[in-house]
C-alpha cells in the first residue's frame, strides 16, 4: 500500500472507484503534512482521473 | 502615533486569542476594548452560564441525595450566593485574560475603538480622550449583543436580555424563556433546577430547532417531565408590563393565549456590533448584518479582517477562536486550510447536555445521501446506571456507500466533553468500522458511542 | 448429548458479549455459568464500585454545597443504603444480561463447567448433576479473583478482597489498603469520601504505579491533601487478627512500623481461574498463571480457545470483551486484525479520575524516541473554573520524528469519557497537527487535550 498513510474514508472511495495505491499517490493533496482528504480524490475523479 | 503589526478591536475569544497567537508569530500587537478583557463569552456568556448550571447540577445531587443512599436535611439555595460564585468565576476568567495579554507582551487599549482609512484606529476612552493608532492589519472582533424584538422591547427589568438573566437580584417565582436555542433553553435548565416556573416559547416545531429531531423530541419530554412548560409552534406577539407581573400575548397554533409571570427572558437570537465602528468610512462591506469576509477572514478592503460572531457562520466561541487563529497564521504566512463549517460541534449545556456535531439524520437525507443509522439509548449503558444517568442516547449517521461519519448526536449527561470523538474522527476521515473496533474503556458513557455505531451496522451488543 | 457450535465457559465481560457475538454471526450457542451472569465486573467489580463512587461524588457535594451558593444543613450517608443502591445496580445489570441471552439466543447452561477432550463441557449443577455437552468450539472465559499474599491471608473479617469490600455491613472507621493500583485506589477514595480513615500501602515507589509519573506525583498530592495516608516503598510484612483491630506490620525503607486499622483490604492483584477446568487433562497449555493463546486466542490444542483475565494482556473488561469479538469473528472466517495492545485506554475511577492510552513519558524514552511533551492543567481551563474541578492536567506525548501521538494522560473530572478521542486518534493514525486544528467546543474539559496538543508545539493559548 506505498508508504503513504490513506485515511479509512478514502480508502473506500479508492476501492469503489478501482485507484490502485499508485494513482493515489499522485493525487494531490491538500491537507497537512501530504494527507491526501476525501474532497482531493473527490475533485481528481470529477477532473476525469488526470493523472 | 503607535504603530502595531496588529489591531485587534474586542476582546471576545475572538479577538483575545487572536491576539495571543499572532504574539507568538512574532507580531507586535495590540487589543481594543472598551468593557471588559474576555467579551461575551468570558462576562456575560459560555463561563458565567456554567458556573450557574453547576450550581443547579450540584442542587440536584441534593434534592435527590436519597437516591444515592445519602441523608440531607434542609436542602436550600441561596439565590444571591450562586449569582455572586458565577460573578466571581467569570472575573476570575477575565483577570486570566489579563495575565494574558501581560505575559504575551500586547498591549491593552481601553476605549471605544472606530476603524479610520489606512489601517488606522481611533479609540475613544472613558474621559472621552481620542488617540489614533496605526497597523498594519487590523482585525475586527466586536462580536454581538442579545437581539431585541420589536414586540418583545427589554426592559431590563420584566422583560430581560441575558446579562441580567444572570444577574438577577432575586429569583423570579415564574418565568417565560422566549426562543428555544441553547442560551434560551440553559436558562430554562438553570431557572427549573433553581424552582422557577418556567415556560418556554418556542416559533418553529420542535425545541433547540438547530438539533437532530430525535434530540428535540427527546429533549421535550425531559423538559417536560421536570416541570418546564413548552409551547412549540408559538410567538409572543406582546407583552404589557404595566401590571405587577408581565402579561404576554402568545399566538399558538390553536389562538391566542395569555400568560403571566415575574419575568420574560428574550433569548431570539443576536444582533453583530456593525454600529459606529467605522465600518462604511473605510468601506467594509457587510451583509444581513455581518462583516463579508473570504476564506481566511479578509474583508473586501486589504488589511482588515474580520473574525467571531461579527462575521458568517456559527456564533460560537470556539468558532470565534479558530477564525482568529487561522486568520494571523496566514497573515504570518504560514500553510492554512480553511475551516471546514460541517464539522463545528455545537453543545448545549442543559441537563440533560445536548452535543452534535455534522448532519442530521434529516439533513443527510436532504443532502441525498443513502443512509445508515444507529442509535444507543444510556439506559442500556452500565455506567449511566450507576451514575443514575439514564437519560438520553448517542446517534450515529454514517454514508452507506462510503463509510464517511456524516453526523453525530448525543443526547445525556457529560456528552459535551465527548463529542471531541467524533470531531477528531471525522477531521480523520473514519468509516464507521474504525470506531466500532477502537476500544472504548469500560464502564463508560463514551462506549455508547462504539455501540451506536454497532448498532448503525447490526453489531450492537447491548441492545 | 446437546451440540453447539460455540461454548463458552463464564459470562463475564469476556463470556457473555463473545455468546452474543457469535449468535449474531449465526451460531448456535451456550454459555456455562457457575455463578451471576455478567461475572466479576457486573457483579463485583466495574459495575458496583462505578456505583459506589457515584454515592461519594454527591455525598462530596453535599459536603461542599456552599462552594456552589447552596445550603445543606445536615448532610449525611446511610451506609448500608449506599452499598444496597450499589447491589441494587449489579443486580439489575446482571438481570439485563440475562435478557441479552434470551433475546439472542444463547442457552445458560447453570453450573461449573470442566472442558474434557474432544470439544466437550461437562457443566455439574448444584445438585451435583453432571451434564456433558459438545461443541465444535469451545472458549474459556473463567476470567479470575482476588489474589492472595501468604502473609496477608484474607478471612473476609478483617483481612478482606474487593468482594468483601464493596458489601460490608458496617462501615469501618480505619482501613488499611494493601496496593494502589485501579481497584486499590478506588476503594480508598470511595472510603476516604465516606469518612473512613484510610492508609494506602504500596510496595512500588509511587501510586497508581502503571500510570505517567506526573500523574502518579500529582495523584498522591491530591490525594494527601484529601486526608489519604500514603506509605510508598513500603510491604505488608504480616497481620494479627487476634486483637480488636487489625494489626499491620508494614516494612517501609525507614524500617519498620506498626499499623492498626478496623480492616484491611488486599488489593494487591488477580488470581485466574484456571483450577480444576480440566485444561491438563486437555492438555491446554499455560504459563504463568495464564492460559496462552495466539493473536486469535487459540489455544495450542485446535477448537480450543481463551479470552479475557484468563490469558495475557491487561485484566481489563474491555479487553476481555474486544477479545471475544474478534475470537468469534475469526471463527466466522471473517477478515480481522489483531487486537493493539498498544492503543488500550486504562481508567480509574477515583476523585479525581484518571485515565490514560499509549506510552508514558518515561517508556517513550526508553523505547528511544525523541519526544515532543506537552501538558494542559485544568486550573487553566474556563469550564473547570465553572464547575470547581480544577484539579489535575491533560499531558500528551508526541514523537518528535513524525508527530506521532505516542500517549496520553489524564488526570481530572470526568477524564475516562475524554480519553476515547485519544484512542481513536491513535487508531486512525493522527499526527498532532490534526487534534490542533480539530475544533473543541468551548467551555468543555476536552479541550484541555487541544490546548495540550498545543503546548507540545509551542502554540498554546491558556498558558
Ligand atoms: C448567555 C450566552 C451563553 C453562551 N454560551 C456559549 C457557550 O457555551 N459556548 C459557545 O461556544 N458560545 C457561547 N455563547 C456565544 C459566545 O459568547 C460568542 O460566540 C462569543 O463570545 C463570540 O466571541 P467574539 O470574540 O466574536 O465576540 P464577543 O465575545 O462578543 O466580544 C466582543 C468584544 O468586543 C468589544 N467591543 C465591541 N465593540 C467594540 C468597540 N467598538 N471598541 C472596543 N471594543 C468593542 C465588546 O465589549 C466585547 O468585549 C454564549 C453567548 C451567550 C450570550
Ligand atoms: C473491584 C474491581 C473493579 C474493577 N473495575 C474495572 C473497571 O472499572 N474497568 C475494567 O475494565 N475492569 C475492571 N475490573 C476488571 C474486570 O472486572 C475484569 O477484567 C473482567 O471482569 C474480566 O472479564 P472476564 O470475562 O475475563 O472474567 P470474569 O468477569 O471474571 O468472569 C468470569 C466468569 O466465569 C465464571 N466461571 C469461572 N469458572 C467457571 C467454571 N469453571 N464454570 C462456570 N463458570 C465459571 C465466574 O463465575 C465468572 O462469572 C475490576 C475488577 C474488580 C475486581
Amino acid at each position: 500500500r506505498g508508504n503513504q498513510f490513506y485515511s479509512p474514508l478514502v480508502e473506500q472511495i479508492a476501492k469503489d472507484y478501482h485507484i490502485s495505491y499508485e494513482e493515489l499517490a499522485r493525487i494531490p493533496a491538500s491537507g497537512q503534512n501530504g494527507r491526501l482528504k476525501k474532497s482531493d480524490i473527490f475533485n481528481y475523479i470529477e477532473n476525469g482521473r488526470p493523472f | 502615533m503607535s504603530k502595531y503589526d496588529i489591531i485587534v478591536v474586542g476582546s471576545g475569544p475572538g479577538g483575545y486569542v487572536t491576539a495571543i497567537r499572532a504574539s507568538q508569530l512574532g507580531f507586535k500587537v495590540a487589543v481594543v476594548e472598551k468593557e471588559s478583557l474576555g467579551g461575551v463569552c468570558l462576562n456575560w456568556g459560555c463561563i458565567p452560564t456554567k458556573a450557574l448550571l453547576k450550581s443547579a447540577q450540584v442542587f440536584d445531587y441534593l434534592n435527590h441525595a436519597s437516591d444515592y443512599g445519602l441523608k440531607v436535611e434542609k436542602a436550600d439555595k441561596d439565590f444571591s450566593a450562586v449569582v455572586k460564585r458565577s460573578r466571581n468565576v467569570a472575573e476570575g476568567m477575565s483577570k486570566g485574560v489579563q495575565f494574558l495579554m501581560k505575559k504575551n507582551k500586547i498591549d491593552v487599549l481601553n476605549g471605544n475603538g472606530k476603524l479610520l482609512k489606512g489601517k488606522k484606529v481611533e479609540v475613544t476612552d472613558k474621559n472621552d480622550k481620542k488617540t489614533t493608532y496605526e497597523a498594519d492589519h487590523v482585525i475586527i472582533a466586536t462580536g454581538a449583543r442579545s437581539r431585541e424584538l420589536p414586540n418583545l422591547p427589554q426592559d431590563g427589568k420584566k422583560v430581560i436580555g441575558y446579562r441580567k438573566a444572570m444577574t438577577l437580584e432575586k429569583q423570579p417565582k415564574s418565568m417565560i424563556v422566549v426562543g428555544s436555542g441553547a442560551i434560551g433553553v440553559e436558562f430554562a435548565s438553570f431557572y427549573n433546577a433553581m424552582g422557577t416556573d418556567v415556560t418556554i416559547v418556542e416559533y418553529l416545531p420542535n425545541i433547540v430547532p438547530v438539533e437532530d429531531e430525535e434530540v428535540s423530541k427527546q429533549f421535550e419530554r425531559i423538559y417536560k417531565k421536570k416541570g418546564i412548560k413548552i409551547m412549540t409552534n408559538s410567538s409572543v406577539e406582546s407583552v404589557d408590563t404595566s401590571g405587577k407581573n408581565v402579561k404576554a400575548k402568545v399566538k399558538t397554533k390553536k389562538g391566542e393565549e395569555s400568560l403571566e409571570a415575574d419575568i420574560v427572558l428574550s433569548a431570539v437570537g443576536i444582533k453583530t456590533n456593525i454600529e459606529n465602528i467605522g465600518l462604511e468610512e473605510v468601506g467594509i462591506k457587510t451583509e444581513k448584518d455581518k462583516i463579508q469576509v473570504n476564506d481566511f477572514y479578509q474583508t473586501n478592503i486589504p488589511g482588515y479582517y474580520a473574525i467571531g460572531d461579527v462575521t458568517h457562520g456559527p456564533a460560537l466561541a470556539h468558532v470565534a477562536s479558530a477564525e482568529g487563529i487561522l486568520c494571523v497564521e496566514k497573515i504570518a504566512g504560514m500553510k492554512v486550510e480553511a475551516i471546514d463549517y460541517g464539522n463545528i460541534p455545537g453543545c448545549t449545556y442543559s441537563n440533560p447536555e445536548i452535543a452534535s456535531v455534522g448532519m442530521t439524520e434529516k439533513q443527510a437525507k436532504e443532502a441525498g445521501y443513502d443512509i445508515k443509522v444507529g442509535k444507543f439509548p444510556f439506559s442500556a449503558s452500565g455506567k449511566a446506571s450507576a451514575s443514575g444517568a439514564k437519560d438520553g442516547f448517542v446517534k450515529v449517521i454514517f454514508d452507506a456507500k462510503y463509510g464517511e461519519w456524516l453526523g453525530c448526536h448525543m443526547l445525556g449527561a457529560g456528552v459535551t466533553d465527548m463529542i471531541a470523538e467524533a470531531v477528531l474522527g471525522r477531521k480523520l476521515e473514519t468509516t464507521g468500522h474504525e470506531v466500532l473496533k477502537t476500544i472504548h474503556p469500560h464502564p463508560t458513557m463514551s462506549e455508547a458511542v462504539m455501540e451506536a455505531v454497532a448498532d448503525a451496522y447490526d453489531e450492537v451488543i447491548h441492545l
